[in-house]
């Protein structure tokens, strides 16, 4: 019996030490990382490519929650799970039921136009935008989360009360008149 | 802007909520009912076709097969219509015998009324609460005739059997557990307050719509109008009993339901006012053995559960009846679905289903 | 006594895997699986208990035995029959559905379901992941079982699983809303969202219940909205709409719905007992009896709902949940924040 | 208590109604109407004579020729009648129609309730009823053929379903 735990501890701690000289932790990581980041991009992708309007908005959702995903990795798990009610809760879910409720005859091919010409047009509208992004990320020196903040949750909590009480707020009453206006839209509609 | 559309919904013929096979054709937006269309037939047996090739006396069975949830009542409407038309004198211990198990099948039906309202709401265990207390009818009449579904109890001319001591003894029983088990329903039941709001105000029929429909039995007493052949004709022994005809005020499923459920303990009344004045003697009358009743027709009515029940019979003197026709309240009642679905939402129409009360076996016959 | 706690039994299989493998760093790793093998376990021997608890309390609300052949005269191996008999139904595929989604629906239905327990503190110091934001992280998961109920609605090809499908994005997210007021309010008083921090401040002082009895109540009724259960079942309504989204599904697939509404049932009633009824402390025994009893004492009181009331409308459903349940739930926290203030500058 | 309709009633209505027969021997004689004048009759009947319910319509198949059956009631007192059981008068009119091709308009212009039995005689007996709003077969399914409460009624053979076996012949 004896001899057996040491052979599997011998095989155990040879496992490690390999593990160790491989970086394994950091490997791990980025391997979670790429998984997660390629969920998320290949999803998107997919939005654009699906011939079926309804499996591209479903594809929409998994990319968001893909994103909702990386965020708790990365530590932030509270724009992760605004991440997840925001998109992946509410968003997405009347994008979805939009889409579902409008009759196509076929569902099939409900996708927007395939012609080359709207293809091309698509691809550039979307490289120009990805070439902005990127620039303007690139240019932006992140700065480290200051320790001050401490736990995220409370440091938001208290910026977002105190110094950036105004915009919040604003904002806040922009949702509500844009939440009433899609009613007394959506109520005209109904009735004629 | 695109509009809106409507959409065709099939309820039906196989869905837990139509009562049998019965199939209604929604046409909704969202939500709401336009229009609804009851489609029958799937259980169309061609009663009447069958009745022309039996004797009088064996057409008895079948109308237990019409309305299977008070058969009693049945009996009695095509009995009552063959007397009529052969002119037998029935006794008057079979009367009161008659008009017992009426009444103790018009509780049992309305019992499974109140249950299958309950389950269509949702309240599932309200159905087996009323069906619990069913049983003791159908083991009152197990116990009078041998059969808990199909009696063929009420003959031509009386009844089947003399009724036992054991059985009126029992049934005295009964009469005093009706307000115990109804006091029952009224906590699980009518005094809940989701159940109060589902059916309160929904399906409302104006005296004038039920009129223009022809609805008979609880469906027009419900609209306020006292409509019970019972007492309007006032035949076999009903006259001699003390009972009130239960009306409702608005005419809205709460009503329907509230006059059921008070017409038990009127049918209560009634039965113990017979078993008290149950008189002696023959409990049949003598009937040929085959019986030709001269020629001629005759449309004989009774209170069914459910409403008027009418039998029309044509005798050409022979042993068979020459057409029989079946006036099936359920039948008739269905005309007035649509009134009671429209410009009401999917939910409110398992409640009109199942507050019309109709029976398949007799609205396809 | 101290034995029996659920820590000191994760203790001893730590203890037994370091002796096997002989490694700390690895042994970290294995317990974090065996941690998910637990929330797993919990999840599918809730589905056995719950299944076998509703056929018998169910019964005794409506004067009947329940399962009283299969395994002795309590009809104990009820669920194992239950559920071979779904292992052997036949997977019928409705014709003209979206197949992959149809397909991915239960399965996806059931990783937010399974995915919270997680988040449950079930004795002390026995959480798999004790988020700081954790009644956030834990409201927005369980969020995610819409979509799958929608695709399972949209893709069956089947009216009565579309109508099923809308009324649950409906439902759901008018509900969803009281749910969160009605939990602001303890996290208010706690001040902190973290789970063993709600639990341990019951510890200190009173379960919330007392405190927060109004907020206590809302939530209840958004929960019992929330896992379609009676009076909100609005979604598989079986009288109205057969079986909303579920309709079409038969055999395994259907199953997975099954298990998903039991792990649903199972997760609110932890979720009230953390939140309101002090989570796994109590005097005397274990905490972990503590938990479970409360948990069952909550399972039983959402199935004498079920077995007791009809079921509502739908629009009364949603006019109740917005007319009535957020404003209350407002209120209650605007009371429940100047009574925070007002202790906390007492103090 | 229910009774007939009284003899001098019936002469008012004979009076009125110059084709309408009925005979005198009978207790309970049913009125015989032309088909052409049904709709005056029972607008009559509804309006000056009370009989405000149409309970009962159906048909009789007699070889050689169809009778429409219908049985009107007049309730006096439709809104005040609680516990006095009280005057219930009836009365029987029939329309007899030729076998070949009976054609009757329809009385839902008058007795709206009439909508359902007389569907259910166009479906059964075969009677063509004019001005009916949805005159469709309403017990049996649309593609059946013949009408079976008819005497001369055959049931026709079932039809020939191969059996389906396993091995698929």
């Amino acid at each position: 019996m004896n001899e057996l735990l040491k052979l599997v501890h011998g095989v155990v701690n040879w496992g490690m030490d390999t593990a160790e000289s491989m970086n394994a932790g950091v490997l791990i990581d980025a391997s979670v990382f790429y998984a997660l980041m390629w969920v998320s991009v290949l999803a998107a992708l997919g939005v654009v490519l699906c011939r079926n309007v309804v499996h591209s908005a479903l594809l929409l959702t998994a990319s968001f929650i893909g994103v909702g995903c990386l965020y708790i990795y990365m530590d932030s798990p509270f724009i992760g799970a605004v991440q997840f009610l925001v998109y992946g809760g509410a968003v997405a879910i009347l994008i979805v039921m939009a889409l579902m409720l409008t009759r196509r005859d076929d569902m099939a091919h409900s996708n927007l136009s395939r012609s080359l010409f709207c293809q091309a047009g698509a691809a550039v509208i979307s490289g120009a935008f990805f070439l902005c992004i990127s620039v303007a990320s690139l240019m932006t020196q992140f700065r480290e989360m200051s320790a001050e903040l401490g736990d995220s949750v409370t440091g938001l909590a208290d910026m977002m009360l105190t110094k950036y009480i105004l915009p919040f707020e604003v904002a806040a009453v922009l949702l509500l008149i844009a939440m009433i206006g899609a009613l007394v839209i959506a109520k005209g509609a109904h009735e004629s | 802007m695109a509009g809106t559309e409507t959409y065709t919904l099939n309820m039906g013929p196989q869905h837990p909520s139509t009562h049998g096979v019965l199939r209604v054709q929604l046409e909704l937006d969202g939500e709401n009912i336009l229009s609804a269309k009851p489609i029958m037939g799937y259980l169309h047996r061609g009663i009447e076709k069958l009745l022309e090739s039996r004797t009088y006396v064996q057409g008895v069975p079948y109308t237990d097969r019409l309305d299977y949830v008070s058969s009693m009542n049945n009996n009695f409407g095509f009995c009552r219509a063959v007397e009529e038309l052969a002119g037998i004198e029935v006794p008057e211990r079979a009367e009161y015998i008659r008009v017992i198990v009426a009444e103790l099948n018009r509780i049992a039906s309305h019992l499974v009324f109140i249950g299958s309202l309950a389950i269509d709401l949702g309240a599932s265990t309200g159905m087996l609460y009323t069906f619990r207390d069913r049983e003791e009818i159908l083991d009152l009449f197990n116990l009078v005739c041998g059969a808990r579904m199909t009696f063929h109890y009420i003959r031509v001319g009386g009844v089947n059997r003399d009724v036992q001591p054991e059985f009126i003894e029992k049934t005295y029983k009964f009469l005093e557990h009706v307000p115990v088990f109804m006091e029952e329903y009224k906590k699980i039941l009518l005094g809940n307050e989701i159940f109060m709001s589902r059916l309160k105000g929904i399906s409302k029929m104006s005296k004038e719509t039920a009129l223009s429909h022809n609805m008979t039995g609880p469906n027009i007493r419900a609209t306020g109008i006292p409509y019970d052949i019972r007492k309007v004709d006032g035949y076999s022994v009903y006259p001699r009993f003390d009972f009130n005809v239960v009306t409702g005020k608005n005419g809205d499923n709460w009503d329907r339901f509230n006059v059921r459920y008070n017409e038990i303990f009127e049918s209560a009344k009634i039965v113990r006012q017979a078993l008290d004045g149950l008189p002696e003697g023959p409990f049949m009358a003598k009937v040929p053995k085959v019986l030709r009743p001269p020629k001629g027709e005759v449309f004989s009515r009774t209170e069914g559960t459910r409403g008027e029940l009418g039998f029309y019979i044509v005798s050409d003197g022979s042993t068979k009846p020459y057409r029989v026709h079946i006036r099936r309240p359920s039948f008739v009642n269905m005309q007035g679905l649509n009134d009671m679905c429209r410009g009401y939402l999917i939910g409110d129409s398992v409640a009109a289903f199942s507050a019309i009360d109709p029976l398949m076996g007799e609205v396809d016959c | 006594m101290e034995n029996l706690t659920v820590g000191a039994a994760a203790e001893w299989i730590r203890s037994v895997i370091l002796l096997i493998l002989g490694n700390e760093l690895l042994t970290d790793v294995v317990m974090k699986f065996v941690g998910l093998g637990a929330c797993i376990g919990v999840i599918l021997t809730a589905a056995i208990v719950l299944t076998y608890a509703e056929r018998k309390v169910c019964a005794f609300m409506q004067v009947r035995l329940g399962p009283n052949r299969v395994g002795g005269r309590f009809g104990l191996l009820q669920p194992i029959a239950d559920m071979l008999k779904l292992m052997s139904k036949e997977d019928i595929i409705p014709d003209g559905c979206d197949r992959i989604v149809w397909a991915l629906s239960p399965m996806l239905l059931f990783v937010p379901s399974a995915l919270i327990y997680g988040l449950f503190p079930f004795d002390e110091g026995v959480v798999f992941a004790d988020v700081n934001v954790g009644v956030f992280l834990l409201l927005a998961i369980s969020s995610q079982s819409v979509l799958p109920f929608l695709m399972g609605g949209y893709a069956s090809n089947s009216k009565y699983a579309f109508i099923g499908g809308m009324r649950t994005v409906a439902q759901m997210l008018s509900y969803e809303a009281p749910m969160v007021f009605s939990l602001l309010g303890v996290v208010m008083i706690t001040g902190s969202m973290r789970m063993t921090d709600i639990v341990a401040a019951q510890a200190e002082n009173v379960w919330f219940v007392l405190l927060q009895p109004i907020a206590f109540i809302i939530f209840i009724i958004s929960a019992t909205a929330e896992t379609n259960r009676t009076p909100f079942d609005l979604v598989e309504d079986e009288s109205e709409i057969v079986a909303g989204p579920f309709a079409e599904y038969s055999g395994m697939r259907w199953a997975l719905f099954f298990l998903a509404e039991y792990a649903n049932l199972l997760s609110i009633s932890i979720l009230t007992t953390t939140f309101f009824l002090g989570g796994w402390h109590g005097p005397f025994l274990p905490g972990v009896f503590w938990f479970w009893m409360k948990v069952l004492f909550m399972v039983f009181v959402f199935m004498w709902f079920r077995w007791t009331f009809p079921r509502t409308r739908i629009d009364q459903m949603l006019s109740f949940s917005w007319k009535v349940l957020l404003p209350l739930a407002l209120v209650n926290m605007m009371f429940t924040g100047i009574g925070v203030y007002v202790w906390r500058s007492m103090m | 208590m229910k009774t007939y309709i009284g003899a001098d009633a019936l002469a008012l209505l004979k009076e009125k109604f110059h084709s309408v027969e009925y005979n005198t021997e009978e207790a309970k004689p049913a009125v015989y109407v032309p088909a052409d004048e049904l709709l005056q009759l029972l607008s009559f009947l509804r309006d000056e004579m009370g009989f405000t319910r149409m309970e009962n319509v159906t048909s009789v198949d007699y070889k050689t020729y169809f009778e429409m059956v219908y049985h009107l009631f007049a309730w006096k007192t439709l809104d005040t009648c609680q516990d006095v059981p009280d005057e219930n008068v009836w009365i029987t009119v029939k329309v007899k129609l030729d076998h070949e091709h009976p054609v009757i308009p329809s009385v839902t212009s008058v007795f709206s309730s009439a909508e359902f039995e007389e569907r259910e005689v166009f479906d059964l007996m075969g009677i063509d009823f004019t001005g009916h709003p949805d005159l469709r077969r309403i017990l049996l399914w649309e593609g059946f053929s013949g009408h079976p409460l008819r005497k001369d009624y055959k049931q026709a053979a079932p039809p020939f379903v191969e059996r389906i076996t396993r091995r698929g012949h």
